[in-house]
Parts: structure tokens; C-alpha cells; sequence
């Protein structure tokens, strides 16, 4: 078991619902602090978004800071190099497209990743039936492969996809690319037929962008994935005090 | 070279040697596997496949006619027979997949159909095929072509389709396809996507290319019955590829060389190398970061930074050949077919022209005889083309 | 009414009844034998019948299909076929009668043709079939339509013809026909006057519905096909006329009713009375001092003051019923049948539409089996039809 | 024989040359003094042009001239109208197309000419085979009728042209519309081919426009119609006096 899910695992086994706050690297200059800003307002880990040309999956909150960073220069390599000077204890995963990990080749971004820091990867355009080039890559490095899981995938599949995922899985709350949503979704009926095929430490993403939703949510489920809610102060221009309290008011909705 | 069954299904995960595959959101992997599913099922049902026939016939105007173009033959010292998309309904080849499409989406009970569109060609052609069937229609159309192109915008209005502008990142053809899966996301249940080009995840570079196949197949017996038995090369412009991957599927089991002619501003495999884009591993123009570039094109058509995944595959295995033909050729082509034949191309067609024109006596020797797929009508390009050459001079 | 022979052969002068005939100065009186005795004699020779029927099969996309519309049938209540002239290379059945004509050129041993042309459909068409046989083109056009119509001109230039602007009277289609006339009396040793519909002086009226009869032939055994022995009405737009005398060709001799649709502003029937124009004795629509008026259509297709001699006769004799639509139907009647069956008519063929909307249940009883001749595509219209539309909102 | 021939017969018994000025009716306020003008300076006869919207048998001088008729309101009845308050004893001929003729009425436009003191009509449009109904009509009265002769007309057909035209036949120079040019075209050849097969008087026209060709041309023909550079001065403006004497240079050059 990588030390990402043993990690997470014992944050369950503590009775913590986890914070998993979204960061794009490379969208603000200070993007690194906006990191350390959520670490201090209790995130229990940080997805960091790197990036992509065409993110097919994301809403758009997240392109346009994806689109910032690109125009700031932001390159993966550069991403790697702000993560080496950045200090904190709890696990970053990164969020990005395959073509990045692909461009940079697999076992070289496993091994950069993990020399930096990072504990974790999710690629949403890289399906179960497509990942054994890049699982077997970075199979011997410490890095955790995270699949999604949708409401329209079938229960047959839910359990190999469970089966294969690391560190936690990534459940879809609604049909939607990430962005802000004001209903809850199916996130809980999505868990609560994962819970029937693993005991891998399930987190609700896709549209919680306020402390009600990330509290109802936390009812069924063992953490909440804030992506767009919190992108979208950054790009207003938060400043690191402001991501620490935005982080914290989920932080108290959930404990 | 593995002649046989050159072009025939891809591997399980629907990959071409190397590339193709499906590299997309979980969310939507079950509408792909349904997909392929449905297009198995469709595909070997005798019935509808009698009705895709039928409608390309009654509807589309199928069979198109192989023409000899006489004229250019001999100012280029070649054989050349032009197989004539170009009268298909709505213009151009791209008719043949919506029917096939469209078909399979009233099959799979599905009311609603979304596209992605460049000039608005596979836009208008969607619309069409979807007002035929009373289905609905939402169409993705950059922001900056739906400015460029706007008498296609209201084309598709017309056909009661709906267009959406799409305003993220380049706000061009990349970038509705990006939207359009977004979009395909949301609404899977009671949606169709139907996809362009050979392009996009697996079944959609086969099944695309089975729904143009009808063009090689055609164009085969056609040829036969104006006497030539396998024609010495066939040449065909590559945007996605769909139109290439259709004459080239009715050839690939044949002696003849296939040509894919790209544009030079966005030559996916002279230019490209391998990556993943829009749902399949493929041959894409990206800098060295792994960004995907824009493509730049005088041809809205073949302004795509990628290619399908089997023309990478076909390049791979060296039974077809890619070439590529910049802006400046093609204005020249354009007017050379115009006026030495009577048919005006699209500027996609344009370059396959300009290729020949550049090659004639040279990788197509004097005297061979040449298959030119005549891919669409200029019509939607004049007013480009005009504006053009009215700055130059 | 005598309907065997209905349309045959005009009698030794070019009469149909009591119109036709060739009024033209003494010094085209040759031109016009030597065509008529050239047209005979081709017309009887099989070889050239069969380069004719080759030509356009391989080069122009013959036949068009036959397309049941089912969406609109069930909408008005009728049972709908449409002869799909938008099909054919260039866009409407135009290319049809110049086919003819520029293989009877090349024939006569000229190695020129001149050509009147108002929107440009007929002028594009002709540059089409020159450039095709390597004859040299020069089209006239009413200044205010050169400008109307700037792509159509850039289209012939493209295709090698010389588009030369007329600057006298109105300076639109009538005028164009005054001056290709003129031009024609400088230049007959070498150039044939092509023009574009069933008018003029003998033998044109009756050569071009000879050249278009094709589209009625194909249709008859087309609706055999599908089920229909004999339509119970046949509906074409009427300008000049062509289009409808080609598709009542192929059903003069039958029960089916004739409807040629005219456009209230260019209604020679509806409004006209008889005189001499262009070469021929018809209806036209004149003042009352025997001055010929300008047409006023939405349709440029539409836009003349005249209408072919034979339909003159015919509706005389009964076998064919003219009736009129106004500017205000025809938007609506475009766009009925570009939303229910994925076809944008030109803005002619939108005439005959909004005529069968109007008489679903009236003219034509619910239930009955319909012809309509879709002669052209809209592509060319669009661009018209949304400025339009814009200026209402 | 109508009484037209027999007065050019005369003439040309007389040995003159006959002079045939051509102007259109209502192109200007004062055609009429036009008219006259150019029975002062010589001419033999006068063609009288009546507008029609559709000439086309002419170019762009006798157009213009016709146009302008037009937008003054000149019909044919108001042409008719003022012809009747012209005095002159030499003919005058009619020259238009035949739909205004058609729509007159044939016969009452023959008796409605003869009224107002014409005594011929030319009707380029009017071929030989369409002219029974004219012929008819006009038979009984003393319109004489004249048909054209062009250089493309066939020997054969020159014998039936001829044998129908009435007062004159107009031998057409050229391969052309009305207008003028600088060479002398064909009519030569035209004239000598006619001379074989008639003995009718037979005039040229069509580009006869300076004073040097009329004479050239006589040397071979009974007569020339000077049209365009007739109208051309008119529609510049010219009084009638510049009219007269403008005439009176080819009656020189004839003499
Ligand atoms: C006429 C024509 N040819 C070619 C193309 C390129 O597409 P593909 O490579 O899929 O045939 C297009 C695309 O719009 C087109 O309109
Ligand atoms: C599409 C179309 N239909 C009809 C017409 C009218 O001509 P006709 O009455 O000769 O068929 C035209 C003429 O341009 C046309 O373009």
C-alpha cells in the first residue's frame, strides 16, 4: 500500500472527514502560499493542478486558472521546481492531463513527482483501460494512482475501478465537469454502492463549493475535494489569509 | 507491410498499433462502450445497414460519381479520375458519417444530438441529418469561427439547430471539442455526440471511418468500370481524416500508394508527435511542454492539431505516406481545377491539389494514374478566397 | 385538351400554340438555323445523346435522386417526393441545359459561348461547362447584380470567364439578355449564345426544356420505384421556365396536374399579357404602352419579365396551372423545409414550397401524391435571407 | 407598290444619292425641329425611332436616346401626336421593335402611321417568318414594310428578304448593333450580292458616321442611314441649326 493511502486511511480510522482543497500551480505567482494557506486552514491534503492545453474535464473556473498559469509560463518542470521549496507535512496530489505525464515520460514523472513531494496523481482523461503503461511506470514508485468513479459507471465496473485505485478514490457527485453546483448531486447513492464493492477511503468531488454541501456530504462519505469554489476566489485575487479562512469554514462545517 | 486487412478493427480497446484508445472521463466511458456496442449491433444488422445505404442514396445523393478530369490530366502529364464528395448533400463527405451517425442514434433511442464544429461544415452537415430525423441539435462552434463563418451559423439556425459559442481557451476547433465533451458529460443519458472526424475515443476513429468507407468502396467499382483495375496512387486531404480514411479504406488491400495530404500549419504527422488529445493517443502538434498548439491553417477544415489515430498508425507501418503543402500552393491549385475542369474545390481539397500539382513527374510518375478524392465544393471558401487575394493586390 | 404530345415538338417556325417563334434581326436569323439544324441533328445522333447523358452522370452528378420528404408530408397532409436538382453540380438543374448546350458548341465547331446571367446561378453553370471543355466564356450581368453578387462573379472569374457588367436600362437579367444578344450579333461565326432558360428565339425555348427533360424523365421512373405509378400533382418554380418545363416533360402525357409556381412581383401568366421579348412571343409583363416592366422578386432566380413560350401555351391549352406567391410566404416556406427535412432550398424553390403549404388541403386535396421539383440549393441565398431577416429584427 | 418605293425610286432615277438621318422620337423637347432640321439639310427621308424599353438591335447611343424618350413619357401615341403637327414632303419611316407595335394593335398602328404621315416602318426584330400577321395588316394600307439584310444573310435568303421589303431594303454594313465605327465593314459585298437578286433601292447603315464613309458608301449603294452620330450630337445637345448643318456635310460628301 502506498504511503498515500496508509496516510489517508488512518485519517479515516481518526474519525476525520478529509479536506482535500484544489490548487492550479501557476496561476498567481503566490500559488505556493495559497498551498501553505490551506495546509494551515485544515486541509488534509492539496490537489495540485497542473495545467493542460485542454482540459476536457474541467469547468470554467478551473480552465481559465489553467489558462493563466499556461500564459505565466507555468510548465510541469516549473511546477516541480516551486514544489521542491514548499514545506508542508500533509500529502499533495497532483491533478493534471495525461499528454503532460506523457510529454514528460512516465517513469521520469513518477520519479520527479515523488521527489518533490507529491504523493498521489489523478488524471481524469486516463481511463482504467488505458492506465497499465503509466501504472506499471510509477508502480514502483511511491506515487498513488486515483481513478473517478461517475454516477453513470456501472456497479461491475465501480468495483474494478476501486479495485485499482490508490490512495483514495475520486467520486463524482453529479454528470458535470468540475464547477460550482448548488444541489447535492448523486454523490450519495454513488458512495453507498462503493462502499458495497471496497473499503477505500472515498472523497466527494464535483460541484461541493460551499460548508453546508461539504457537511452533508461528509455524512455518507470520508472527505470532500473543493476545486472550483476555491480556484475561484484565487483568481479574484485572494490573498493567502483569505484561501486559510475560505479553507477553514469547511474545515469547522465538517468536524 | 501487412497488406491485408490493412484497415480493417482496431484491437479490442480500439487501438491501431500504437495509438487510438480511449482516453477519456470516466464518465463517459459507458456511453463509449455503449457506443461501440450499439455500432456492432447496427453495424452487422443487414437492416440498417440497408437504411444508412438508403438514405445516402434517396437523402444524400449517393453514389457520387467518379469523374475523369481530362484537362488536368494532361497539363499535369497523369491519369487523374476525381471522386466527387463534393455533390454530396450539404457539400462535402461529411454527410456520410452524420447519416450513419444520426441513424445510430435513433437507434439507440437517443432524441438529441451535439457536434463540434471548424468552418461549420460537419455543423451544418449535423444539423441537416438531425432535421431529417427530428432530433435535436446543438452545435459547438469556436467563438472566433462563429464570426468567421457566420452564413454557417445561420445555416445551422436555419435547420433548427442551436449554436454555442465556445469562448474557452483558443475559442476554435480544438476548443469546442473540448466543450462539446463537456457537454456530452452532462447530458449522456439522452445524447448523442457525434464527432467530426476518425477522431476522438474508441469506437468513434472506426466507426467514422466504416461511415466513409462507402467512399473507397464506391469509388472502386467506379474505377473499374472506367477501366482502370487499381489505380497507381490515391490522394486525399487529411484534416482529422476522415475523408482520406474512407477512399483509403477501399484501397488499402490494393497495390495502390495513399497519399494524405495535411496543411503545413497543421501537419499532426509531418509535424506532430505522439501524445494524447481529445480521447486518443495520436500523433498531435504540442510544444515542448506537452501543450497542444494551435493549428494554423488558409483551410478552416484541416485547422486541427491532431490526426486520427490510424492515419498515425498507417504512417507508422508505411502503407500510406503524409505529406504536407503550405497556404501559398493552394490558392494556385484551387484556381487550376477551377479552371481547367469546371468544379471549384474546398480549400481542404485545394492542398491534396497542390500536392499533385507539386508531384506530377515527380512521387507520381508521369503517365500513373491518380484517384484524387475531391473531398467538398469551394462555395464555402470563395468569399475567403476573394477577400484574400483582393489585400494582395 | 389534347395531352398526347403535350410537349412535343414546337411546329416548323419554333410555335407552340401562338407563341414562340424567333424574333431576332436578320443578322442572328443564320445563327439560329444553323443551331436549330445542328440541334437536330444532334439530338438524333445516338453518340451524342450519349456523351450528353455521359457527361452528366460523370460530371454532373446525374441522376439526382428522388427524396421522400416524410416530415413535411405529414405536416401538410400530403405525400411528398422532391426531384433533388440541388444535388446536381453547380447547385440546380441549370447545369443540365448548358451541358447540353456546350457539347452542342464544340459540335457546331465554336469554340466560345456567351452567357446571360442574373444572380449568377445560370452564368457560374455555363463558366462551369466552358472551363470543363476548354471553351473560351464571357458572361453579361446588370451592373446592380454584379455588385449584388459579388462571389458569383468572383466564382466565374475563378472557373477562367470574363464577367463584363451592363450598364443599360436596369441593368439586371433583362438587360444582361439585351446585351448577350447584341454581343451575340458581333461574334456568331465562332461563339454560341447560351442561354440560360426555355426563352428566346427558336430553337431555344425548345432545345433547353429538351436538355432538361432529363429531370422529368429520371423523376417518372425514380417514382416508379418508390411506389408512385403517377404523382397526382407536379410543382416547379417558374422563372424563365426550365426547371418546370424539364420535370413536365417527363409527365405531360399523364393524369398529373401541372403547377408552375411564379413570383407575384414576375408573374407573366398571373399578370402579363402577350408580346415580343427577347426573340420570342409570349406573356411578359408590360405597361400600357407595350413597355417591357422590371421584375421585382426576392429571388434573382425569379426576377423576369417573361416566362418560355411554351409554358405560355400551356397554361392557354390548360395542361398547366401558373400560379403566384409572394416575397412574404417564401422566407417562411425556406425555412419550414430546412428544419423538417435538412434541405435549404433556394429561394426559387422556396416559391413552390410555400405554394404547397398554401394549397395543403385546397389545390392539393390531403392525401395526394406530390412532385416538387427542388431545383436549386439555398447556399447561394443565405447570405440574402439573414440580412433580411436582421434588418426585421 | 407602295407610294414610298415609288418616291425612292424616283429619287434614285434622279441620280441622288439618298440621305436617311435617323431620330428618336422624344429623346429631346424639340425632335420635332430636329426633324425638320434635317429635311433642310438635305436628307431624303427621316427615320423616326420609337422607344422601346428592350432595343436590342442597338447600341448604346441609340440607348441612351431611347432611355431618355422614355423617362420623358414619350409613348407611341404622343410620338404619333406630334408627328402630326410636322410639315415635311419627304418620307418619313418609322423605326422600332415589334412589341410596340403588337400592343398597338397591328392594324391600327398601320392606319394610326399612315394618319400622321408616315409612309414606312423598319422592325429589326420582325423577322421574315414572323411577318405574315404584320404584312397582313399593314398590307392594305401604305406602310411600306423594310426588312434588313445582314452580311450573315445567305444568298437564298437575300432573294426572299428582298422580294419582301418594301420602299427599300436596309443593307446592314456590318456584323453589329447601331453605333458607329471607323471602317467600312461589309457592305460592299452585301450590296453587290443584293444588286444580283433585286433592283430595290438599297441603303447602308449601321456605322456609317462620317461624311467620308457615306461617300465611299454611296459609290456602291443607293443611299446610307446615318444613325448614332446623328443621335450623339442631339443627345450632346445640339440645336437644331447644328443639326441641319451637321446633315448638310453628308449631303455635300453624297453630291
Ligand atoms: C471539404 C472538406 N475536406 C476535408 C475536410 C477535413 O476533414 P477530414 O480530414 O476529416 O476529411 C473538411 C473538414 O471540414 C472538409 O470540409
Ligand atoms: C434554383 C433555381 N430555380 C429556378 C430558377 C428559375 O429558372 P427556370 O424557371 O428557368 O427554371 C433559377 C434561376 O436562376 C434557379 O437558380
Amino acid at each position: 500500500m502506498k504511503t498515500l493511502e496508509t496516510t489517508l486511511r488512518s485519517l479515516r480510522e481518526s474519525g476525520r472527514k478529509a479536506l482535500v482543497p484544489y490548487v492550479v500551480a501557476g496561476a498567481t505567482p503566490d500559488w505556493t502560499h495559497h498551498v501553505e494557506a490551506a495546509v494551515l486552514g485544515g486541509a488534509d491534503a492539496v490537489e495540485i493542478g497542473i495545467p493542460f492545453s485542454d482540459p476536457m474535464m474541467d469547468g470554467v473556473v478551473i480552465q481559465e486558472a489553467g489558462l493563466r498559469a499556461l500564459e505565466r509560463g507555468t510548465t510541469f518542470e516549473s511546477i516541480c521546481q516551486e514544489l521542491e521549496s514548499l514545506e508542508t507535512e500533509i500529502p499533495l496530489v497532483a491533478m493534471t492531463y495525461y499528454n503532460i505525464f506523457l510529454h514528460y515520460g512516465l517513469r521520469r514523472t513518477a520519479g520527479r513527482l515523488h521527489d518533490v513531494g507529491v504523493s498521489g496523481a489523478i488524471v481524469p482523461d486516463l481511463s482504467l483501460e488505458e492506465s497499465d503503461e503509466w501504472r506499471a511506470a510509477s508502480g514502483d514508485s511511491d506515487i498513488a494512482t486515483i481513478f473517478l468513479v461517475a454516477p453513470s459507471t456501472s456497479r461491475t465496473r465501480m468495483r474494478t475501478v476501486a479495485g485499482l485505485s490508490q490512495g483514495f478514490l475520486y467520486a463524482s457527485a453529479r454528470m458535470a465537469v468540475t464547477g460550482a453546483a448548488s444541489d447535492q448531486g448523486e454523490g450519495e447513492r454513488v458512495v453507498s454502492e462503493l462502499r458495497r464493492v471496497s473499503d477505500i477511503p472515498t472523497y466527494v468531488g464535483i460541484g461541493v463549493s460551499t460548508p453546508a454541501q461539504a457537511h452533508t456530504t461528509a455524512v455518507f462519505s470520508d472527505g470532500v475535494i473543493v476545486g472550483s469554489a476555491l480556484v475561484k476566489i484565487i483568481l479574484q485575487g485572494a490573498s493567502p489569509t483569505d484561501v486559510e479562512s475560505f479553507v477553514r469554514s469547511f474545515r469547522t462545517a465538517l468536524d | 507491410m501487412d497488406e491485408i486487412n490493412a484497415m480493417g478493427q482496431p484491437d479490442h480497446r480500439g487501438h491501431f498499433g500504437g495509438f487510438g484508445g480511449r482516453f477519456v472521463p470516466e464518465a463517459l466511458m459507458p456511453a463509449c462502450v455503449e457506443l461501440e456496442e450499439a455500432f456492432r449491433d447496427a453495424w452487422s444488422d443487414e437492416e440498417f445497414v440497408a437504411l444508412y445505404h438508403r438514405t445516402l442514396r434517396e437523402f444524400a445523393g449517393r453514389p457520387t460519381p467518379v469523374t475523369p478530369l481530362p484537362r488536368l490530366s494532361q497539363r499535369l502529364g497523369l491519369r487523374i479520375f476525381a471522386k466527387r464528395e463534393d455533390l454530396a448533400h450539404t457539400g462535402s463527405h461529411k454527410i456520410n458519417n452524420v447519416i450513419g451517425q444520426t441513424l445510430l442514434t435513433q437507434r439507440m433511442g437517443k432524441t438529441r444530438v451535439i457536434a463540434e464544429t471548424g468552418a461549420g461544415q460537419h455543423g451544418v452537415a449535423t444539423a441537416t441529418a438531425a432535421a431529417r430525423l427530428g432530433l435535436g441539435c446543438t452545435v459547438f462552434m469556436g467563438e472566433v469561427d462563429t464570426k468567421r463563418q457566420e452564413l454557417n451559423v445561420f445555416r445551422m439556425e436555419l435547420l433548427g439547430a442551436t449554436v454555442v459559442p465556445v469562448t474557452s481557451g483558443s475559442k476554435t476547433l480544438k476548443d469546442a471539442v473540448n466543450e462539446a465533451m463537456r457537454e456530452w458529460v452532462t447530458c449522456v443519458a439522452d445524447t448523442h455526440y457525434c464527432l467530426g472526424s476518425v477522431m476522438g475515443p474508441h469506437p468513434f476513429p472506426w466507426m467514422v471511418r466504416e461511415f466513409q468507407r462507402v467512399i473507397g468502396a464506391e469509388a472502386a467499382w467506379q474505377l473499374k468500370e472506367l477501366g482502370v483495375d487499381v489505380p497507381d496512387a490515391v490522394v486525399a486531404c487529411v484534416g482529422g481524416g476522415s475523408n482520406a480514411a474512407g477512399v483509403f479504406a477501399g484501397f488499402a488491400e490494393t497495390a495502390a500508394q495513399l497519399y494524405g495530404v495535411e496543411a503545413a500549419g497543421g501537419a499532426a504527422v509531418t509535424s506532430g508527435s505522439p501524445g494524447v488529445l481529445h480521447g486518443m493517443r495520436s500523433l498531435i502538434l504540442q510544444d515542448e511542454f506537452g501543450q497542444v498548439e494551435e493549428a494554423h491553417s488558409i483551410s478552416a477544415g484541416l485547422d486541427y492539431p491532431g490526426i486520427g489515430p490510424e492515419h498515425a498508425h498507417l504512417a507508422d507501418t508505411g502503407r500510406a505516406t503524409y505529406v504536407a503543402v503550405g497556404d501559398d500552393e493552394v490558392i494556385g491549385a484551387m484556381r487550376l481545377l477551377s479552371e481547367s475542369e469546371g468544379i471549384i474545390p474546398a480549400l481542404e481539397t485545394a492542398h491534396a491539389v497542390a500536392w499533385m500539382v507539386r508531384e506530377a513527374g515527380g512521387r507520381l510518375p508521369t503517365g500513373s494514374t491518380v484517384l484524387l478524392n475531391l473531398s467538398g465544393r469551394g462555395d464555402k471558401d470563395v468569399a475567403q478566397v476573394r477577400a484574400m487575394l483582393m489585400e494582395e493586390s
